[in-house]
């Protein structure tokens, strides 16, 4: 297969599949080429897509490469009106989400703990849009269940995988941040 | 308008918890994290708990956990150092700081998530092909989790409510059952490997009953076993020939 | 709008689309921009896409314009679609599994008395995929056979055994709590 063949036949499976394909996957639908010339054909591919006057891109998320929209076209692809974007991450959602992804696989307990609140319902709304799963049990007392991030979690920030999850924050750092880091009181009496 | 209503208007910040709450005073008074003066956190703190209670807001339980905990820090805090003590004493301070800090990291990273879920929200994925295969709700199994499943059987559940006692049992086959399923299973195949013989085990007491079953039908001479040479690969074998040899 | 915008535009909407877009829904997303124009971006666009080595193409079908992959390519996606449909699973499917994961060992005509449908071609698919599998007969009449999940089925959900399959009891712990956690407030009383 020559070179420019590779490319296209990248292009109508990323297409076509809807979903993330990594090196492997696309190698076996391939049969077997080498993952080495797939990559090279990909980021050929991803340069082609870079060019001036492109509407979309193939960006590298939950694992594996995907073409996607540029956010530039972001306020024309809603005016289609059957795309509805998804309600933004509460507060809550937010700060729960990130206990689960620094900590997985994490207990509720635990997750209560850091936070200081009850959390079972926050829980609940991550799991139903898919952005958290139960992982499995801890063992020990009570067995309580374990969560953990999803691949529609690697998605909805764009993130190719966990370990492109920026470091949590030293605990000395955090200190030096504190003071003067939000406005004063909004007490407006 | 009543002026008197006016005056008392008060905007109260947001916030998720106890923890938030005590984060914001320490920001506002500009208090280093490590050496709270106890006295005066306290007081605020519950001055925002009257202030809640004056507008009829709920105080959720945990903002009271925490009036109780910062009361009994400061009571510590006002007590004489013992003398009798050798070692220097914890400063009764130490657990909350610990908590402050690590509930402000997640804080910031959650912060950090937000920014991205800003600028992803607005990349749109195509929805997987629209071509011929089977109908739309399908799952990718790479994506299920067992909030799919449990929500599915509750939805067979809400249909059919008579339905009682849907909870796990174990695999209760007994060794009879697994006797047949080896023998069976030599039937297509000359021979397999022991290890195989478990491959479907998902219990411990599944894999005892494989094993009791295994044993049996050696006793029976149903099966050989042989391994051709030393720590090689185990293999049962139909016993075709039913006189011991 | 530049002409290389509009053409980006319209190259993301027929991505996401799915459909064949006519002239006058283009027009009506882009809100009035000239049917004209956007014919002629969108032949821009065609040229652009009959370059060597691409997988897609910009067709004119059943009213419409629609982005659709070159025929040279169809081999490896009928490849792909194997792969894909041999990891999907319908939601009958799951309600089947889900029958046969907290009620195995299980027979055929119990799962179908609880479903209230014939499910034959639901519990081969399973079987086939290999997170069902046959774990014996039951003794008594027809001695009909018994139904059980697979080591696989663990992997896919992350579980060590079978006894980490949570309890509905749980399950209603974490789905049926208050509603999502508010914060402490943000009145203007």
């Amino acid at each position: 297969m020559e070179e420019h063949e590779l490319t296209a036949i990248l292009e109508a499976l990323l297409f076509i599949a809807g979903e993330p394909m990594s090196l492997d996957k696309l190698a076996e639908v391939l049969e077997g080429t080498d993952t080495g010339r797939i990559r090279e054909a990909l980021d050929r591919l991803r340069q082609n897509y870079d060019a001036a006057g492109r509407g979309l891109q193939i960006v590298e998320v939950a694992g594996g490469y995907q073409i996607a929209t540029r956010s530039e076209c972001a306020p024309w692809i809603k005016a289609l009106e059957k795309i509805k974007t998804a309600t933004r991450l509460s507060r809550s959602g937010l700060e729960t989400l990130a206990i689960v992804a620094y900590k997985q696989p994490v207990t509720r307990g635990e997750i209560e703990a850091i936070r200081g609140v009850d959390s079972a319902g926050v829980l609940k709304t991550l799991l139903e849009r898919r952005i958290v799963r139960i992982v499995g049990r801890r063992e020990g007392l009570g067995r309580p269940m374990l969560y953990g991030t999803t691949r529609e979690f690697l998605h909805y920030f764009g993130l190719k995988d966990l370990a492109e999850l920026p470091a949590l924050k030293e605990f000395k750092e955090v200190a030096e941040t504190l003071p003067e880091h939000e406005p004063a009181s909004e007490l407006t009496n | 308008m009543d002026d008197s209503q006016t005056a008392y208007a008060v905007k109260l910040p947001a916030f998720e918890g106890p923890l938030d709450l005590l984060l914001h005073l320490i920001k506002k008074n500009e208090i280093n994290i490590y050496d709270i003066p106890i006295s005066l956190i306290t007081g605020q703190y519950l001055e925002y708990l009257g202030l809640m209670t004056s507008l009829n807001l709920a105080v959720a339980g945990e903002f009271l956990v925490m009036a109780a905990t910062l009361i009994h820090i400061k009571s510590k805090t006002l007590l004489p150092p013992s003398e009798t003590d050798e070692e220097e004493e914890e400063d009764p301070r130490a657990d909350l700081v610990m908590r402050l800090l690590e509930y402000q990291r997640f804080k910031d990273a959650a912060h950090g998530f937000e920014s991205r879920e800003q600028e992803w929200r607005e990349v749109f994925y195509r929805p997987a092909s629209h071509g011929t295969d089977g109908p739309t709700g399908e799952i990718n199994l790479v994506d299920m989790s067992l909030f799919d499943l449990l929500e599915a059987l509750r939805g067979v559940m809400d249909r059919t409510p008579t339905i009682q006692g849907l909870e796990i049992v174990v695999d209760e086959l007994s060794v009879q059952d697994r006797m047949s399923l080896i023998l069976d299973r030599l039937e297509s195949e000359e021979s397999i490997t022991f290890t195989s013989l478990f491959d479907d085990d998902t219990t411990r007491l599944a894999m005892i009953v494989t094993f009791l079953a295994l044993l049996e039908l050696i006793r029976l001479k149903r099966v050989r076993i042989i391994q051709a040479e030393l720590f090689g690969t185990i293999r049962v074998w139909k016993n075709t020939n039913l006189q011991p040899s």
